[in-house]
């Protein structure tokens, strides 16, 4: 089976992997990068669990091709963490009881740091609206919510 | 017996995936089915040769005239990608594996939003509806076409979404296409023999199925300059506040001398095999300064001009129910917008 | 004797009784008498029951002893989510 | 609330510290069910049905052995033979043997080196079907004429008489009916339906199996109970259980789905087939939803009698419910749960299980009870609304309380809904003034709890660190529930206690995290296991000390003297005792296999303000309140957690929810898009209050909270909608299409 050479940056560094040409991005961070943190929920951009930012947006890495990766910047949950030093959202999950299964977690933490990196200090319609392609079945989104808020405060706040 | 058999197991996916791409019917599964029946037979006849066929070539063409070559070039079955958040779907659900992808985001200028000497916009065929809800002008201008492009999925889809992909995918019910038709915005449509204009309302032959030719694709769509006193608006009725498809949508744009309409497009959109212009419902408003005998007519207009089917996503007689209050509410905000209220 | 409350269903199973008497001492011996003396509920027992002594539903053959001032009442078997 | 006074009896129960698998799950690090690789591993793809109800003629699988790269298929003559009962319905459900039972059945399986040539063979896989005529709704299943989906699946409760697609029935009561509703001042009958819903967890079901020709085999499985994962497989293949080795992942999700297999067998089939390659089997979000487990469609009667007081005096319930193709509809749990808040004089209970051409249905969070709770909360109602009674003075008036008869026989332990009634009348959501459009619904809703097989074993670290193994997996934070209760028994920081979830070849049975059990039964039986370690720690100070060991006692992490008779000596700490517990007599540890006693039941009230707009039968959640007794709340965080994410669930099921067939009875909605389950922008904050009436069956008083809160938002929003327009919908979801014609025929 013929396959096609994609170079690439994941979480700041240059990879390549071999994607064939039905590949999604998805499949290729998954099973060509073992970058197994994105999830497949749907596999039809319904349910946000595959979201990673390319060139800094906030996409479905199960609606783009692997080889339309070639030559972008992805950005996926375990670039998320500065090292040791969590992210601010991944601390608010933890300390809100943000995540139960935690299946959704980097879907909705890897969105929802976009939409903070857009508007640093988000109502909370806004963040529900923002979330709202992000479906989580455990927490009723309820602490999600506030976590994101309590993240964005501290965060403004430290700015 | 056996293409159909072959095809039975899958021929459900298929229905179901295209339900969820573009709320489609018979029209589009069957059309489809077709498709792959001939697939199927050319797969049997040659499987070894096929087996390899099945991995999909992708091309990633400089130019439109290049897609359009590759495109009338191609032997199986073709699809353009530009934000791909209906091809890649359709491609999940085992629907459709093209032969040939022809993406065309590498092609120069086809994600700028550009300005015509007369004030117009032309929005490159892979800008996505993230970047049109970011630019100012057009949302000064055009605001009930953002309206409707930003509808289109989630965040995550707003990332990607096109405004062409929209309109090829031919769903009656998509969102952005009301907007465009009631702003009386044309297609750059490209093929081996030239670049011609289509008025975006020519172009939906039927759910899941657009008036374009083997070879043609999509370069940009053009919106009009926004006169002075124009104003537009886009809302549509879904059972959750996102995440879903129309059940129900309405465009309304118009302008207005003083307090009284002087021109104005109305369109619908999911209450008939594609969206749908009703001059009869604009006629109902212009000359009018919108008062209840005018929107008693708008909204009479609309009910009579809506032609739904019943389906999972609700009755027709629910869909004709809505679209008058669509149609009320459509017409008031655009109206407000015309008179620069803010809203 | 133990008085072992039945759903009203099992009804012709036994002979019209709703509420059966049986010697017993643990709730397995209690099924055991019961099928011994009505056969008839031996394959609804072998579907799976729940059995609930003093208000705790317990699993049906335990040792769990039982006398003749335990409240016995067979259900139809738990299941959770 | 009570919990605070309770507080300080404890130095862990009831704080909140970060969940010890926190780190792992917010960096994408936990692996869960599709995030396993294996050397040499195949990806497997199932062929399904589009048929609802059809003979299978014939299946060819010669293309797709053609194909490059595939390397096993199997269809239903690659399994045992003989199979009765429950295993023959979870291998023909498994894989189709002479017909297809739903849209979705699984006719064939392959194996390939890619999971794009899995599922290109898949397609080329030639099934030639005859069709037959097929049944959705259950009272068309249950009429005469009706397509007969299996002769002679009917248990032995089943009256003569029936359909043959009535599988199941019960009946139960007491009191006389008549004589108690002629007391009554109003009498009031209807019917009420629910349709069928999925759990909608995000996970879709995966797998990586590997059988050997001998009969060895390992799985790894997103599941709420591997041991069932084993003994299912190893029915369903006819191996030896003890010889398959099953490892739960981290589960994304389960409400119940994950309780059972669905295409697990498969992967260990082709795994087996393909000479012993690993087979990893993903579902597809449509496959979730086509062909695992949803809920059962209820189609209900109710009738009861109330005095003008608002006294309810008898009352009547006639259930009937699809649970698919095969027995086990929770018709019976449903009927036990409906009446169960209420003291009823005279009580009749009927109920039906019905085979229907929809997947086998599998248990979804408190099964059963959200049906029964919609006919009768809603029901009393509507009854309130014709007496101009206080909906929530008459469920007080009525309420169980401890030590009262149940609904269903038995009598009630210490149960807390007369507590939890008080708590919620009093809450503020009560008083806030509504709007044109907007209505208040408040619903009472129950559920039993469970204890289960169960098998916990406890290992003392040489450092004095301690290590706890439970079979039920986490599905929501029951690692942090556990580290508590283990830092509260044992006296030592919740940091030193290391929970893990042990495969099947580490402990004895247990049964899955389902029946809101894992705090509870996991949580007594590692309390025994802990006692046991604790003993043995106090016998080792006793040889030290040379004095008797029952003059030792444990004390804050340590082992003191019980007493003064008993000598003066310092604490001896765990991490002394740990130290030198290889020269005083060898690792220390503690186990405990039971099936726990004492099953706490939790109540529960929840109240919603909702706004509908009457053009469009939009309705809009303005404001929810869960409030549910915990017995106690371990740790509170994750308990509000349940409460909201089951009353969203809930929500959900009331609103917009619901399995779409159409005449061929396909599946209409298969995917997020057109299975609406509710998104963030949809709704509000979910407010909750935590009751505690201490469980006296636990020793730390839990009841299990996980279930009782995805039952009373049915009732209460159908409540809250009557409220704000006149219009009663007892047929869910209430989708605008309803209600907008409900409001234009008042």
């Amino acid at each position: 089976m013929s396959k096609v050479h994609v170079s690439t940056t994941v979480n700041g560094e240059p990879v390549e992997f071999l994607a064939d040409t039905r590949d999604t991005l998805l499949d290729s961070l998954r099973d060509s990068l073992g970058l197994t943190g994105t999830k497949e929920g749907c596999g039809t951009g319904d349910c946000g669990a595959c979201s990673v930012t390319v060139d800094g947006t906030l996409v479905c890495s199960c609606l783009m091709l692997g080889v339309e990766a070639q030559g972008k910047k992805i950005e996926t949950i375990e670039g998320m963490a500065n090292g040791a030093e969590l992210h601010p959202l991944q601390r608010k999950f933890i300390e809100h009881a943000a995540l139960q299964c935690g299946f959704c977690t980097p879907g909705i933490l890897v969105a929802s740091k976009a939409l903070l990196e857009k508007n640093n200090n988000p109502t909370e319609e806004q963040v529900r609206y923002w979330l709202a392609g992000n479906l989580c079945r455990c927490t009723g989104y309820d602490k999600i919510i506030r976590a994101v808020m309590d993240a964005a405060a501290e965060m403004r706040g430290a700015a | 017996m056996s293409v159909s058999a072959l095809l039975t197991p899958w021929f459900q996916r298929r229905c179901v995936s295209f339900v969820l791409v573009c709320g489609s019917t018979i029209a589009l599964w069957v059309d489809l089915h077709l498709t792959f029946g001939q697939r199927k037979c050319i797969h049997k006849e040659h499987r070894f040769q096929k087996l390899q066929g099945i991995c999909m070539n992708y091309h990633s063409p400089s130019s439109f005239a290049d897609a359009a070559r590759i495109a009338a070039q191609a032997t199986g079955i073709t699809r353009y990608l530009a934000g791909g958040t209906d091809v890649l779907v359709q491609m999940r659900a085992g629907a459709v594996t093209p032969d040939d992808i022809i993406d065309i985001k590498n092609i120069a200028g086809v994600h700028d939003i550009s300005r015509t000497a007369d004030g117009g916009f032309v929005i490159g065929a892979a800008v996505s509806g993230a970047q049109m809800g970011a630019h100012a002008d057009l949302c000064a201008a055009w605001p009930g076409v953002v309206e409707g492009i930003e509808l289109v999925g989630s965040t995550q889809v707003q990332g990607r979404a096109t405004l062409t992909g929209n309109l090829c995918n031919g769903s009656p019910a998509a969102d952005s296409v009301p907007g465009l038709v009631a702003a009386g915005a044309v297609a750059q449509v490209v093929n081996a023999s030239g670049t011609r204009d289509v008025p975006i309302e020519d172009i939906p032959a039927g759910p899941g199925r657009a008036n374009l030719a083997k070879g043609d694709v999509i370069a940009s769509i053009t919106l009009p300059a926004r006169a002075t006193g124009g104003g537009d608006a886009y809302m549509r009725f879904t059972p959750r506040t996102e995440m879903d498809i129309a059940v129900v949508g309405c465009s309304i744009s118009l302008t207005v001398d003083g307090d009284t309409i002087t021109s104005a497009r109305v369109a619908l959109g999911a209450v008939a095999p594609t969206v749908v212009l009703v001059p009869t419902a604009a006629d109902a408003i212009i000359g009018t300064s919108l008062d209840d005998a005018a929107i008693d007519a708008l909204v009479a207009a609309v009910t009579a001009a809506a032609k739904p089917i019943s389906d999972k996503r609700g009755s027709a007689e629910f869909r004709k129910d809505v679209v008058g209050v669509l149609a009320k509410r459509v017409a008031k905000k655009a109206y407000a917008r015309a008179k620069g209220e803010a809203v | 004797m133990v008085k072992v409350n039945l759903w009203s269903g099992l009804r012709h199973f036994t002979d019209g009784q709703v509420v059966v008497e049986v010697e017993a001492q643990t709730i397995g011996h209690m099924i055991d008498a019961l099928v011994g003396k009505y056969p008839g509920l031996g394959p609804i027992f072998e579907g799976g029951i729940s059995v609930a002594v003093d208000g705790d539903i317990v699993p049906p053959d335990t040792s769990k002893p039982i006398d003749d001032s335990s409240e016995i009442y067979l259900l139809q078997q738990m299941k959770g989510g | 609330m009570a919990k605070d006074t309770n507080m300080s009896d404890f130095r862990w129960i009831g704080t909140r510290p970060d969940r010890p698998d926190g780190l792992d799950k917010v960096t994408g690090r936990a692996r869960y069910g599709a995030d396993i690789q294996a050397a040499n591993m195949l990806h497997a793809a199932v062929v399904r049905s589009p048929h609802a109800h059809a003979r299978i003629v014939k299946i060819d699988t010669s293309k797709a052995e053609a194909l490059d790269g595939v390397k096993a298929i199997v269809t239903r003559a690659d399994f045992p033979t003989g199979l009765t009962g429950e295993d023959w319905d979870l291998q023909e459900n498994t894989m189709a043997g002479e017909r297809a039972l739903y849209d979705g059945h699984a006719v064939a399986a392959v194996a390939a080196t890619s999971a794009h040539i899995a599922r290109d063979a898949a397609k080329l896989i030639e099934v030639e079907y005859e069709i037959l005529p097929h049944v959705i709704h259950v009272d068309d299943a249950m009429a005469e004429g009706a397509p007969v989906i299996r002769e002679g699946a009917a248990g032995p409760a089943v009256p003569p008489g029936l359909h043959p697609n009535v599988v199941g029935y019960t009946e139960f009561g007491h009191g006389d009916v008549a004589a108690e509703m002629a007391k009554a001042d109003l009498v009031m009958e209807r019917s009420y339906k629910t349709e069928a819903t999925h759990q909608g967890y995000i996970e879709p079901h995966a797998c990586m199996g590997q059988l050997g020709s001998d009969g060895k085999g390992e799985m790894w499985v997103c599941t709420q109970g591997h041991w069932y994962i084993r003994k299912m497989c190893a029915a369903v293949l006819g191996l030896e259980t003890a010889q398959l080795r099953v490892t739960a992942s981290e589960i994304g999700g389960g409400f119940g789905g994950k309780t059972t297999i669905f295409m697990e067998p498969l992967s260990l089939a082709l795994s087996r087939k393909a000479g012993g390659r690993p087979v990893k089997l993903v579902m597809s979000r449509s496959e979730v939803l086509r062909a695992t487990g949803p809920t059962a469609s209820a189609s209900m009667d109710v009738k009861m009698g109330m005095t003008k007081d608002g006294k309810i005096t008898a009352a009547t319930a006639n259930f009937r419910m699809q649970g698919g193709a095969f027995p086990g509809s929770p018709y019976d749990m449903a009927l036990y749960c409906a009446f169960a808040p209420y003291q009823i004089p005279a009580l009749h209970h009927v109920g039906y299980d019905v085979l229907a051409n929809r997947p086998k249905c599998a248990a979804y969070r408190a099964p059963g009870s959200p049906m029964g709770a919609f006919a009768v909360e809603s029901l009393i109602d509507e009854m309130c609304a014709e007496l101009g009674l206080d909906p929530m003075e008459v469920r007080i008036k009525n309420g169980s309380k401890s030590g009262d008869k149940a609904s269903y026989g038995p009598t009630f332990g210490v149960i807390g809904l007369e507590e939890t009634l008080v708590a919620t009348k009093a809450h503020s959501n009560m008083s806030v003034p509504l709007g044109p459009n907007q209505g208040r619904g408040i619903a009472a809703g129950y559920w039993f709890n469970h204890g289960g097989e169960t098998s916990v074993s406890v290992a003392l670290s040489e450092d004095g660190t301690v290590q706890v193994s439970v079979g039920t997996p986490d599905v929501g934070g029951s690692r942090a529930s556990m580290a508590l209760m283990a830092a509260e028994t044992l006296g030592i920081p919740y940091e030193n206690v290391r929970v893990n979830i042990a495969e099947t070849g580490a402990l004895g049975v247990n049964e899955p995290t389902h029946g809101s059990r894992a705090t509870f039964a996991s949580g007594k039986a590692m309390h025994g296991a802990l006692t046991q370690a604790i003993n043995e720690m106090c016998k080792r100070a006793a040889a030290k000390w040379k004095i008797d060991p029952e003059a030792v006692e444990w004390k804050d992490g340590a082992a003191v003297p019980a007493g003064p008779n008993a000598g003066q000596f310092p604490p001896m700490t765990i991490e002394q005792i740990a130290k030198k517990m290889g020269s005083t007599g060898g690792p220390i540890s503690g186990h405990h296999e039971s099936v726990p006693g004492g099953v706490g039941a939790s109540f529960g009230a929840h109240v919603v303000d909702v706004e509908v707009d009457p053009e469009t039968g939009h309705t809009k959640i303005l404001r929810y309140l869960v409030v549910q007794d915990a017995g106690r709340a371990i740790h509170p965080s994750y308990v509000e957690g349940q409460y909201q994410g089951g009353a969203v669930q809930g929500i959900g099921w009331a609103l917009n929810e619901e399995y779409i067939y159409d005449d061929m009875g396909r599946l209409q909605n298969p995917i997020f898009l057109d299975y609406r389950v509710p998104v963030a922008s949809d709704l509000p904050m979910i407010d909750t209050v935590i009751v505690e009436v201490p469980n006296p069956g636990h020793p730390f008083g839990v009841r299990g909270v996980g279930e009782t809160g995805i039952t009373p938002p049915l009732p209460a929003i159908a409540n809250a909608v009557a409220a704000a327009t006149g219009a009663r919908i007892r047929h869910l979801p209430i989708t605008p299409t309803k209600l907008l014609a409900a409001i234009k025929a008042k």
